[in-house]
Formats: structure tokens, C-alpha cells, sequence
């Protein structure tokens, strides 16, 4: 009884309670899954234009925070340290289509997914070589976005708004509805789901795979970027934050493989339904349920619709 | 010259059957046996410490073999990624000394195949999802089976027994009047056990893919549509590659810790080492029982000489080998992917088709 | 060539849908034991629609199907391949990693039963078993003459013998009724000869059923006991080759329009 | 080709049996480090602080003894398998004493150590129960145990704002080192009357900490005492300033207040507090040697804004203990070249007394550290220390732990450890 208690009412009571910590709670959710959107979102980006499941997603936001903050350390005005590393972007996007992509054009998906796991080692071993694993701040002041907090008080407390929270919500918002129109109104954007629909079809109307190739690669890189700006104001610049693009797996699951829209909308259930969870039921398992919460979403989302809230149903043939 | 075919007929099937058809190969395993048990254990690696050798690259090598031929038969032979290798070691690790501490006179052999047995019955459970969800769906499926599995034994405290440390350690062991295991224990000891067990699963292995099951998994991998409509089953397949895999996996696992480490906690089995032991399964070869040497050998050898010779020949400090072994990993995957898909293994093979050939090239 | 008549199979009033498309519109037919019965229509008439039906891939959403002389309970594919159901595809589904012997034994699983235990000692009861089906497996490799190509990777093989094997690994299951899904697609006009011969053979040879989709009406109508219309889901015509081949309706539909 | 064949065969086969020689005539103190991975910012200062101290022996002194140290590096990742490689590694080469810098590895290692003879010193983590000498010969960790520590921390809160009827947050990182003083706030919790608020932070939550910090501002507890490493320290630093948790009620462990957990908050860490026992400041003069000797000429990997800091004045008073242990082996056998065993007598034997402080030039620095038998970790005293905005600030003397606590706490765990375990070789002391 007291177990169903726990389970089914103390929570909402809870939440009754103190609504200033739900609201704080949905918001930091609300943010936390943008983030994790944007992650997706840069997956997605090369699934859908290549057929590609690329790894190395999580390690790009690293690398883009990295040498972002290195760029400025060496005394390159912020901006300019953020073109040097689109630059820088564009550069391994078409390293990696020259050196990997094309080598591995026709191969199976599994092959391409693994290549990109061994993508993410040498990244990952050639960063850390060339920027060491000291930690650094994000220079979200330097790039001119707002510094501080909003607060909102009410019964008796207060929620929080961070400045920075703010602008990474608007600023996603932004990229995907730009990303989305880029896809449906651009000839290159068009040109990129011809590509995802059939690779020699693409070919036969003049679409070349490589340059499309290139050109997701980068756009990713772009949202590595952001994503990286705003997870490394979070917290702080280092390797450590390739560990959060575990998140965007289930994100994926849940949005579909080849989904914009479905990238965010993920992101957001993933971000709300594991901050409630852990804040309101994780004490009842002894806290510490983050890291599965996803998962378990995900996989519930798998066995009852297994393409994703955005995701084509496929229908088998043989 | 040396390799050739030609003039070995057989004339049953039953022969043709045998594990190795061609008089070649058996020679060619006798040798490597005779090295692995006598010349090794004698001399050691030439130019090498006999302690590193023994400590530091055969025991791990044998015992990662075994994990590599685990998650190749799931990988390779029934075509189901899985990235809760790690994990599912840790299942057998945690199950082996739950089992020791509750049956304290138990032969730890025993208690190490036993410790198989239920890392397989927890393999299959969290294969379930695979009867439903295919390719790079099922990734997150036994991603969630890793994350969930390092909580639980974080969480759970009874599974290591309450200790203070959170973590699991192994103590001495007998057997036959032997310390067969625990701090006390002989390296050369521990290389005996583990080899012979490596030997004995690598043969039931390769008897299982020969068989019936061994055909219902690959059916499975190359064209399940088929395979189903053919009369495969495919709870009985897959599961029964999770659960064979997950045998594997879990007895390398309690391997691990009381044949090698000594001691492990959750850090032992992290996502990490789920990536570790793909590459091996990816650079040996999909689908091959060679490969699983191959690859588990050379991703966990080539760093560690990386290493050693960084530091002693060049003087490089151990950051930069480190780097320079993780760039080294994932460039040795790219390139063999490009290559060639199926690992050191079809390399071998080609090799071996030219040395059937050679001298004469035609 | 079967004279006796006797009903092996038949399907009753199918109806299959896939969202709002309608594949196959109340279609019924039977097929005699020891017949060689073809399955013709236009693409998209549901063929291939209705042997997925026949081997239990797709379920109808009306109709039954009788086997045997009995209703066929809804099952799972893989419990109507063993009822003696084998069958080809339209495009090869072979076991693209495994060798052509290889691929002919995997037709002998449901026939293969002994437990992991002995699979993993292949001893005793297993590998008396294996050399058991391997016998016969090699029997059908040399009737469909591929010895030549036994420890090929299937996967290598030019496509004509790729057909071939396929048709030795559903031999290979010793079905009752064994459904070939465009046996002849792609082939020269050689191999369509050796095919058909192959065909004839196992029908003769073992007495076995054919149920089998062909566009090349001259190898229909040369191998054919009966044949079955199709058009836009619908039958259009059933009956021997020379009825259907005067049937108005077929003309206008199919035969009449260049295809 | 076919010599440029021969010709590699023959490079490599150099290579390889040039491995596996240890030079003879070099005090071998092998040492694991991770300038890589998730934790490499504190694990380079570390690996710094350690060996610049030798290598500045080296240069001032010519090493110990007259003999050459040789502070060799092994890189973990913080990785207690790769750990494992790397004391194997070491096997048979004469290694004096083992430095594991990780609680993970120490644990793999700790039961091989007396079948090896090499001690290990884990200054500052580690196993607690390892401060009893009498069952762990092996095994050091001086100057005090995580429990010493946490008792430490604890009257340090009841005298500021008394403990009875308070709640404690205790936010940890949950891995084995995290977790290792849960048994000194059970024990203390009903004893002194406080309220524990157990919040773990999984390692692939570290810079995810939202949730974490709403589960305390729901629970409101009174203080929070945190055990972080690497990134969770900044990220929880600055989720307690985000939800508004007064930062001089924040007090983290000595693996928790270093300069590179809060120099890139600046001002937004000010008023965070943490336990130390070493102090900061490159004022001291054995510091200035190391700076002038190794730093400055640009003998090591050390940047020169690195001395002075937290964990490189840690990381040198752990090489500093070492030297001692040596020199007091090298002492009481009358050899220069010394075997682990001999650095296990010199470890329960070193005299780091205020006047042997002043001598190295490091008065003040620490507190004194009396090496024991029955004792591996000298009952350490530690202080608080609280960051400014810029620097961190020693605010406290040395504040003793409740030896009366943890002691049988120890007793018992020490006990536990050994229960299961056969043929375990322990020592009595006089």
C-alpha cells in the first residue's frame, strides 16, 4: 500500500506542492532536451541525406567546442574563431568523404556506421593530442550572447531562467526551422533527399553524391558547433561532454532516423520525461536513473512504433 | 607447394565434415597448440619480460578471444549488433562471485561455466527486443541493456556483497591442491586454465556454426525474410545466438576478473569496452573463428607494444602513445573496412589461396 | 502431368489489403496434385502477392486457404514451411555469405532435429545427421548439375546458376508444393530451355507440385497443366493454356497489350 | 624489396628486445597517470606535480642517494584494466612503490602487492581500511583516509552551524571512490543527529547535472558535502549557483576544490569551499627548486602557471613522501639501490616532522607526517580552504579527525576485508 502511495500519489502531491520545482523542473527538461535535440539532429542530418548512422556526431561537438575556445585562446577575436572553425569543418567534411565515404560507397550500413566509430577514435586521439584534456570556459560572453539569469518568484519561491538556456532554446528553434526550409525549398536541399531516396537515381539527374556528401558533413558540423557553444556553457569545455551524445540515441529512436522535426520533439521527450522521473520517482529506485530513463523510453517506442513518431512504416517484401 | 589441396580426396562426407579437411591445417594447428602449451609457457615471448608476457598479453589475449568469438557469433554469424558486450561480461563476472561466496567449496571452473550459464539467460532476456527490431535499432536496445546493467551494479549492492569498495574481488582458489586463482595464484597457472578453456570453446564453437544452428543463425544474417519462410524460427535463432553469445561473453567476463584482474568494479565493464571488443570482432572478421584471434590480438597487443616501444626505443611520453594508439585503433578500423570488410580473416585467407597456388601464380 | 485430379491446395475468396491499396480481390483457385500450375498477369496484378499469401508471409484479411483437404489455421511462415510449402523468390534470396552447399542444407533444417548438446560436440546423433542430409543435398546438387559450384560463395556466382541454386534449396525441403516466383527472369534464352527442363524433371522425377509466376508465355504455355489469370488483383480467367490463351479479356489485358 | 623486408624484420626485432630491459642504476618509481580521457585535466596537474619533483632531485640533488630517479609514467586513462596492464608491466623490474592515482585500480592491485613486494602508497584515496598496517603491510595511504576526511569535514560544519537536526546533501561521484565514506555518515548520521540526503551523480551524468541539484532544492538540506572528479566538480559548482544554493554551504573533498575545477567559473565559484592538506602557493622553496630547475629550463610537460596550484602541490608532496621513504630505506639498509621491500620499512618508518618540513622547503605545508607500523595513515589532520574568485584561500588550522570513530570503523572494514580471503599476510606491530 505504502509502496502504491509512493509510486502513484506522494509525486503529484509533490508536485502540487512546490509547483515553483515543477516548473523549474519542465524547464530544465525543456532545455536539457533541446540539447539532446541538437545532437540528433546532426545524426540525422547525414541519415537522411547518406544513409549514414554516423558515430562520430557526439565526438564533432567536442572537437567544434574545443578548438572554438583554443582558436580564441590563441588571441583570434571570438567571431573570427567561430569561422575558423566552419572552415575548419568544411575541411574534415571533405576529408572525410575523400578519404572514407568514397571508399565505402555500396557498402552495407553496418560498415559505414562501424567506419565512423573508428572516424570518432581518430578524432578523439588527434584532439586530445593537439589540445591536451585541460578544460576550458565556454566563451559565451565573448560571442556576445546575454549573461545572467531571469527569475520569476512565486508561491514562496522562484524559477530560474538562465540567459544562456534562453538563447540555446531560440537559437534551436531557429535551426530547425531553418533546416526544414533549407530541405523542402532549396535545389540543394532537394538535391540532398533525392540523394537519401535512391543513390543512383541522384546520380542519373546530375546530383553528385560526393559534394552532397560534403555538404551534410558540414551542415552537421555547424550543428556540432551550436550544440557545443551552448552544452560547454553548461558546463565547461572538455572531453567529457561526448559522453552526453549516448542521449541522442534514444532521441533518434523516438523521433525516427530521418525526422527534423522528429529530432527535437525527442529531444524534448527525453529531456522532460527523464528530469520528472529522476526528480519525482528516481529516490524509489535509489536515484541515479538518468542513465537508463531514455533507454527504457526508447525501447517502449521501439516495440509499438518501431520508425519513430516521424519515420516512414516500412512494409517488407521479398 | 607448401598449401595445396590437390590429392586429398575424401571419400566420405563425414571426413569432408571434419573440422579440418586439408592435412595442412591440422599441421598447422598442431604447431600452434604445441607452441601455446609448451614453448610459451617455457620460454615466453622472445625479447620480453616472461611476467608481461604471461600478465599483460596472453592471459588478456585469451580471455578477450573468448569474448571476440562470444559477440562474433552474435555479430558475425547471426548478424545482431550488440553493444552490451561489456555489460554482459560484467553479468558474468558479478554472477561468478555471487556464486563463489554462496557455495564457497564449489570448483571455481564450475563456478565460471555456471556463471556462462546465467549471463546467457540474461543475454536472452535482453535479446527479446530483437525478434522485433533490426539493425541499428537494436544498437539502442542493447545500449539500453549496457546503461541499465552498469546501474544495477552500482545499485545493487548485494551483487557485490556489501563491500565497502562497491567493487568485486577474487580470492585464492584451490583445485587439486593448486592455487588456481586469487593473488597467490601461479600466472603460469592461470595461462593453463585459461588456454584450455579457450581451446574447448573455440571447438564447441566451430562445431555449433557447422551444424544446424550454426546455419540457422547465418540464414538469419543474410536474409532473415528468407530464413523465416525457409521454416527458421526466428525467437529459436536469435535468441539461441544471444543466449550462446551471452555464454561466451559471461564466461570470459568471470575470466576476467579471477583469471586476470584479480578484482573489478562497474568501470571494468563500461560502454567503452563494449566499443573495445567490436573492433576486435570488426579487425579480425565478421563471421570467423580466426578472425576472433586475429582481432582480439591485435587490438589489445598493438597498443601495448605501441607503448612499450614509444616510450623505450623513442622516448615519447606515455600521453602521446596513448593518443597515438587510439588513432592508431580507429585508423586500423577504417582501413580494413575499406580493404577489406571481413578483417584480418579473408586476408588470411587470400593468403593462404596464393600460397596454394605459389610458386606458380596461375 | 497428373491425371488423377485430386485438390492439393486452394484458396478461397482472398482479399488482401495494405492500407487503403488492395492487392488481391477475392481470388480463388486450387491446384491440382502433381500439377504444374502457372500464375500469370500484368505487373502489380498481385501475383507475387498471392504465393506470399500461399507460403503464409502475408495474412489476408479474408479468405481461407485449404491444404492437404484442411483449412489452414492461421500460422506463422515458418510452421507452413513445414507443412511442405517451399518456395523461390523474384529477386534470388539466397544466403549471400554462405556457399552453394551451404545454402542447399540450410533446406534441410526443418528436417534436422537433434538438440545443442550434440550440435556442440557434433558427435554421435548430430553428425549422423548431418552426413545423412548431407547425402541427399549432394543428390540434388547433381541432379540440378551444380557440382561444380558446391564450395562456391553464393554470393560469386554469374545469376543463371544463382536461380539454380535457389531451386536446389527449395528442393532441398522435399516439399509437397514448391512455388517458383519467376523461376526465368533475366535469363537467356539457354537457360531458360535448361530451367524449364529442370523444372519438368522435378516435376516428373520427384512428382512434385509447381505453382510458379512466369511472364514468358511461351514457357508457360509449354510447361503449364492450368493456368490462373491475374489482373489488378483480380482472376480474370483459370483454366488449361489454350482456354486462357483464347480468352478475350486475357487478350485485352494482357497478351493483347505489348509488354 | 626483399632486403627493405629483411631490413624492417630486423629494425623491429631491436625495438621489441630493447623492451622489457630495465636499466640498471635508477630508483625506478613507476607512476600512473591520465593525462587522457574524461579526467585528464586533473590527472595532467598531477602527473606534473609528481614528476617534476624528481626530476628536479635529479637535477639539484643527483637524485636519492646519489642515484638517478626514474619517475616513469604509465598512462591509465583512469582506467583500471589499462591499470592493471601497467602494474603488470612492472613486474620484475624492480618498481619501488606503486602510485595508482585512481581508488579503481588501487583496489585491483591492492591484493598483489604482497605476492609482488612493492608497496603501494595512495595518498589521499585508495581503500580507507588500508591505514591498518597490521592487515595491509602493502598498502599506505597517508596522510589520511576518505573517512578521516569526512569525519574532518563534518566538525568542521558543526562548528559553523552545528550538526544536530540538520540535513546533509552528500553529492557523490558514484564509483567506487565515491562511495567509499557512505559508511562514516551512516555511522555519524543517528550519533550526531543529522539527516543524509544520498545524491550519486553517474559518471556519463557528470556535466548533466540538472536533475540532481532540483532533487536538493526540493530537499532543502542545510549543507552540501560533495565527492566529484573531473568535470563534475565545475558543473556542480555551477548548478548550485544556478539554483541559488549558497556556495559557502558547499563544501567539496580534497579531490574537489582544485584550481581547475573553478578557474574557468572565476567569480561565479566565489565562497565555494573544500578540504585540503596541502596548501597552494608557489612561495615555498623546494616549489621555487622545482621551478627553477625543471619548469623554468623546460625539462617537463609543466606549463609555468602550473605550480603552485592544488593538485600539482599535491601530486609533489606525494613524490615528496616517496623521496623520503627511499632516502629512509636507502638509510636503514646501508644500499643505494633499494627493492620495494625495502621502501615498505622506509614508508612506516619516515620522519616528515616540522623540522624535516623547514629542511625540504616546505614549512608550513602540510601537516607533520610520523610514519607507523600499526598505522598507514597518520590519523591525518586537514583545513578548509575557500576560493575567492581567483584563488583558493586556506580559512581554517588543521582540523583532526574523530579518531574515535573511525578507528573501529576502520577495525571492522579491515577485518570484512580479509574475512574472505585465504592465506592473507599481515604483520604485527610492536
Amino acid at each position: 500500500m505504502e509502496i502504491l502511495y509512493a509510486i502513484f500519489i506522494a509525486p503529484f502531491v509533490e508536485m502540487g506542492a512546490y509547483p515553483d520545482l515543477f516548473i523549474q523542473a519542465l524547464w530544465d527538461g525543456f532545455v536539457a532536451g533541446t540539447l539532446y535535440g541538437l545532437i540528433a539532429l546532426g545524426f540525422v542530418l547525414i541519415f537522411k541525406a547518406s544513409g549514414v548512422f554516423n558515430f562520430s556526431q557526439p565526438i564533432l561537438v567536442v572537437l567544434a567546442a574545443l578548438s572554438l575556445v583554443s582558436f580564441y585562446q590563441m588571441g583570434v577575436p571570438a567571431w573570427i574563431s567561430v569561422i575558423l572553425v566552419l572552415i575548419m569543418f568544411y575541411a574534415l567534411a571533405w576529408l572525410v568523404e575523400r578519404l572514407i565515404l568514397r571508399q565505402l560507397v555500396n557498402q552495407d550500413g553496418n560498415i559505414l556506421f562501424m567506419s565512423t566509430i573508428g572516424l570518432t577514435f581518430i578524432i578523439i586521439g588527434a584532439a586530445q593530442w593537439i589540445f591536451g584534456g585541460v578544460p576550458s570556459a565556454m566563451i559565451v560572453d565573448e560571442l556576445g550572447f546575454p549573461n545572467g539569469s531571469l527569475e520569476w518568484p512565486m508561491f514562496g519561491g522562484g524559477v530560474y531562467f538562465e540567459m544562456i538556456d534562453v538563447s540555446a532554446a531560440v537559437i534551436a528553434v531557429i535551426m530547425i526551422v531553418i533546416l526544414a526550409v533549407f530541405f523542402s525549398k532549396t535545389k540543394i536541399g532537394r538535391g540532398l533527399r533525392a540523394v537519401a531516396d535512391d543513390h543512383q537515381a541522384a546520380l542519373s539527374v546530375g546530383i553528385s553524391l560526393n559534394q552532397i556528401w560534403v555538404i551534410v558533413w558540414f551542415v552537421a558540423g555547424i550543428v556540432a558547433l551550436v550544440t557545443g557553444i551552448f552544452w560547454g556553457a553548461r558546463s565547461d569545455v572538455s572531453f567529457a561532454l561526448q559522453i552526453i551524445g549516448f542521449k541522442a540515441l534514444p532521441v533518434l529512436i523516438i523521433g525516427g532516423f530521418t525526422s527534423i522535426q522528429g529530432a527535437i520533439i525527442g529531444g524534448l521527450i527525453i529531456g522532460l520525461g527523464e528530469k520528472i522521473f529522476e526528480i519525482y520517482w528516481g529516490p524509489l529506485l535509489g536515484s541515479g536513473v538518468e542513465g537508463w530513463f531514455a533507454y527504457v523510453i526508447a525501447l517502449v517506442f521501439l516495440l509499438y512504433r518501431p520508425q519513430g513518431l516521424f519515420g516512414d512504416k516500412l512494409i517488407e517484401r521479398v | 607447394m607448401f598449401y595445396r589441396e590437390t590429392g586429398q580426396f575424401k571419400s566420405k562426407y563425414r571426413e569432408e565434415l571434419a573440422a579440418f579437411p586439408l592435412a595442412e591445417d591440422k599441421v598447422g594447428i598442431a604447431i600452434l597448440l604445441v607452441i601455446a602449451y609448451v614453448f610459451i609457457p617455457i620460454f615466453g615471448i622472445p625479447g620480453l619480460s616472461y611476467e608481461f608476457t604471461m600478465g599483460a598479453i596472453m592471459i588478456p589475449v585469451f580471455i578477450f578471444t573468448i569474448t571476440t568469438l562470444g559477440l562474433n557469433i552474435l555479430l558475425g554469424f547471426a548478424g545482431q549488433i550488440s553493444l552490451g558486450t561489456g555489460a554482459f561480461m560484467g553479468v558474468g563476472a558479478y554472477s561468478c562471485y555471487k556464486i563463489m561466496t554462496i557455495f564457497p567449496d564449489l570448483n571455481i571452473i564450475i563456478c565460471v561455466i555456471l556463471s556462462g550459464l546465467v549471463t546467457a539467460v540474461v543475454g536472452m532476456i535482453f535479446g527479446l527486443p530483437s525478434l522485433k527490431i533490426k539493425g541499428f535499432y537494436l544498437i539502442v536496445a542493447t545500449l539500453a541493456a549496457q546503461f541499465f546493467l552498469e546501474w544495477a551494479f552500482i545499485r545493487v549492492a548485494w551483487l557485490y556483497n556489501y563491500n565497502d569498495s562497491g567493487g568485486i574481488e577474487g580470492t585464492n582458489k584451490e583445485m587439486f591442491g593448486l592455487i588456481v586463482s586469487g593473488p597467490q595464484s601461479d600466472a603460469l597457472t592461470r595461462y593453463f586454465i585459461v588456454l584450455t578453456l579457450l581451446v574447448l570453446l573455440t571447438w564447441l564453437a566451430s562445431n555449433v556454426i557447422r551444424g544446424r544452428i550454426g546455419r540457422s543463425w547465418m540464414m538469419i544474417r543474410d536474409m532473415d525474410i528468407a530464413a523465416e519462410l525457409i521454416g527458421v524460427r526466428p525467437l529459436t535463432a536469435k535468441l539461441s545466438a544471444f543466449a550462446f553469445s551471452s555464454f561466451y561473453v559471461g564466461i570470459s567476463g568471470a575470466l576476467m576478473v579471477f583469471f586476470w584482474l584479480g578484482a573489478a568494479e562497474v568501470e571494468s565493464f563500461d560502454v567503452s569496452h563494449s566499443f573495445t571488443y567490436l573492433f576486435m570482432v570488426i579487425i579480425g572478421g565478421l563471421g570467423s573463428i580466426t578472425g576472433s584471434y586475429m582481432g582480439a590480438a591485435l587490438v589489445w597487443v598493438v597498443p601495448v607494444l605501441i607503448k612499450e616501444i614509444g616510450k623505450t626505443v623513442f622516448g615519447f611520453d606515455a600521453f602521446v602513445m596513448e593518443n597515438f594508439s587510439i588513432i592508431f585503433l580507429g585508423v586500423a578500423i577504417v582501413v580494413i573496412l575499406i580493404v577489406e570488410p571481413h578483417g584480418l580473416a579473408r586476408l588470411w585467407q587470400i593468403t593462404k589461396q596464393k600460397l596454394r597456388l605459389w610458386p606458380f601464380p596461375y | 502431368m497428373s491425371e488423377n485430379n485430386s485438390v492439393l491446395m486452394e484458396v478461397k475468396n482472398i482479399n488482401l489489403r495494405f492500407g487503403g491499396v488492395v492487392a488481391i480481390q477475392n481470388v480463388s483457385f486450387d491446384i491440382y496434385e502433381g500439377e504444374i500450375r502457372a500464375i500469370i498477369g500484368p505487373n502489380g496484378a498481385g501475383k507475387s502477392s498471392m504465393l506470399n499469401v500461399i507460403n503464409g508471409f502475408y495474412h489476408p484479411q479474408e479468405g481461407e486457404v485449404w491444404f492437404n483437404g484442411e483449412k489452414r489455421p492461421s500460422m506463422e511462415p515458418y510452421q507452413i514451411a513445414k507443412t511442405g510449402i517451399a518456395r523461390t523468390f523474384q529477386n534470388i534470396a539466397l544466403f549471400k555469405g554462405m556457399t552453394t552447399i551451404e545454402n542447399v542444407m540450410t533446406g534441410r533444417q526443418l528436417k534436422m532435429n537433434k538438440n545443442f548438446f550434440w550440435q556442440m560436440l557434433r558427435y554421435g546423433p548430430a553428425i549422423e545427421e548431418e552426413v545423412e542430409h548431407r547425402r541427399r543435398c549432394e543428390e540434388i546438387i547433381d541432379f540440378l548439375e551444380i557440382n561444380h559450384i558446391r564450395k562456391t560463395p553464393v554470393g560469386a556466382l554469374p545469376y543463371g546458376l544463382q536461380k539454380r541454386v535457389e531451386l536446389a534449396r527449395a528442393l532441398a525441403m522435399d516439399p509437397k508444393i514448391l512455388l517458383l516466383d519467376e523461376p526465368m527472369a533475366g535469363m537467356n534464352v539457354e537457360e531458360k530451355q535448361d530451367m524449364s527442363r529442370f523444372i519438368i524433371d522435378v516435376n516428373e522425377e520427384f512428382g512434385t507440385t509447381i505453382a510458379l509466376i512466369e511472364h514468358d508465355m511461351a514457357v508457360v504455355m509449354d510447361l503449364a497443366d492450368r493456368v490462373v489469370v491475374l489482373d489488378y488483383g483480380k482472376l480474370l480467367a483459370d483454366g488449361t493454356p489454350t482456354e486462357v490463351q483464347s480468352n478475350q479479356a486475357v487478350i485485352d489485358a494482357y497478351l493483347g497489350v505489348p509488354h | 624489396m626483399k632486403k627493405l623486408f629483411i631490413g624492417a624484420i630486423m629494425t623491429i626485432g631491436t625495438f621489441i628486445s630493447t623492451i622489457g630491459l630495465s636499466l640498471a642504476d635508477e630508483l625506478l618509481v613507476p607512476h600512473m597517470t591520465y593525462r587522457v580521457g574524461p579526467y585528464a585535466a586533473n590527472g595532467t596537474m598531477v602527473a606534473n606535480g609528481f614528476t617534476d619533483y624528481f626530476l628536479m632531485l635529479n637535477e639539484r640533488d643527483g637524485g636519492i642517494g646519489g642515484v638517478k630517479v626514474n619517475p616513469e609514467e604509465c598512462e591509465t586513462g583512469y582506467k583500471a584494466q589499462v591499470g592493471v596492464e601497467c602494474y603488470e608491466s612492472y613486474r620484475g623490474k624492480n618498481a619501488l612503490v606503486h602510485t595508482p592515482n585512481s581508488t579503481g585500480i588501487t583496489l585491483q592491485i591492492l591484493q598483489k602487492a604482497p605476492e609482488d613486494g612493492v608497496p603501494i602508497l595512495t595518498m589521499g584515496y585508495g581503500l580507507s581500511a588500508a591505514a591498518k598496517g597490521e592487515t595491509f603491510p602493502w598498502a599506505f595511504n597517508y596522510p589520511a583516509s576518505y573517512w578521516s576526511q569526512m569525519t574532518s569535514i563534518l566538525s568542521y560544519i558543526d562548528s559553523q552551524s552545528g550538526l544536530k537536526g540538520k540535513k546533509i546533501g552528500f553529492l557523490y561521484l558514484d564509483v567506487g571512490y565515491g562511495r567509499e565514506p557512505i559508511p562514516v555518515l551512516e555511522e555519524l548520521g543517528p550519533k550526531m543527529g543529522f539527516e543524509t540526503l544520498y545524491v550519486p551523480v553517474a559518471g556519463k551524468e557528470m556535466q548533466n547535472q540538472s536533475s540532481h541539484w532540483l532533487t536538493i532544492r526540493k530537499e532543502k538540506p542545510d549543507w552540501v558535502i560533495m565527492w566529484g572528479w573531473g568535470a563534475m566538480n565545475p558543473t556542480a559548482i555551477k548548478e548550485a549557483a544556478k539554483t541559488r544554493f549558497p556556495l559557502d554551504r558547499f563544501i567539496g573533498n580534497w579531490w574537489s576544490g582544485a584550481h581547475v575545477d573553478t578557474e574557468a567559473l572565476g567569480s561565479k565559484a566565489k565562497g565555494y569551499l573544500a578540504s585540503s592538506y596541502t596548501t597552494t602557493g608557489t612561495s615555498f622553496p623546494a616549489i621555487q627548486d622545482m621551478i627553477k630547475y625543471v619548469v623554468e629550463p623546460g625539462k617537463s610537460k609543466t606549463k609555468i602557471d602550473m605550480p603552485g596550484k592544488v593538485l600539482y602541490n599535491r601530486a609533489m608532496f606525494n613524490a615528496v613522501l616517496i623521496a623520503e621513504a627511499i632516502m629512509e630505506a636507502q638509510k636503514m639498509t646501508g644500499k643505494k639501490m633499494v627493492t620495494g621491500a625495502d621502501v615498505r620499512l622506509g614508508l612506516e618508518n619516515v620522519k616528515l616532522d616540522a623540522a624535516r618540513l623547514k629542511e625540504l622547503g616546505l614549512e608550513g605545508f602540510t601537516a607533520p607526517l610520523i610514519g607507523g607500523c600499526a598505522d598507514h595513515e597518520n590519523g591525518g589532520s586537514i583545513f578548509v580552504q575557500q576560493w575567492d574568485g581567483s584563488d583558493w584561500i586556506r580559512q581554517t588550522d588543521l582540523i583532526p579527525p574523530m579518531t574515535d570513530v573511525v578507528q573501529p570503523l576502520l577495525t571492522a572494514a579491515a577485518a570484512k576485508y580479509v574475512s574472505d580471503k585465504s592465506g592473507w599476510q599481515t604483520q604485527t606491530c610492536k
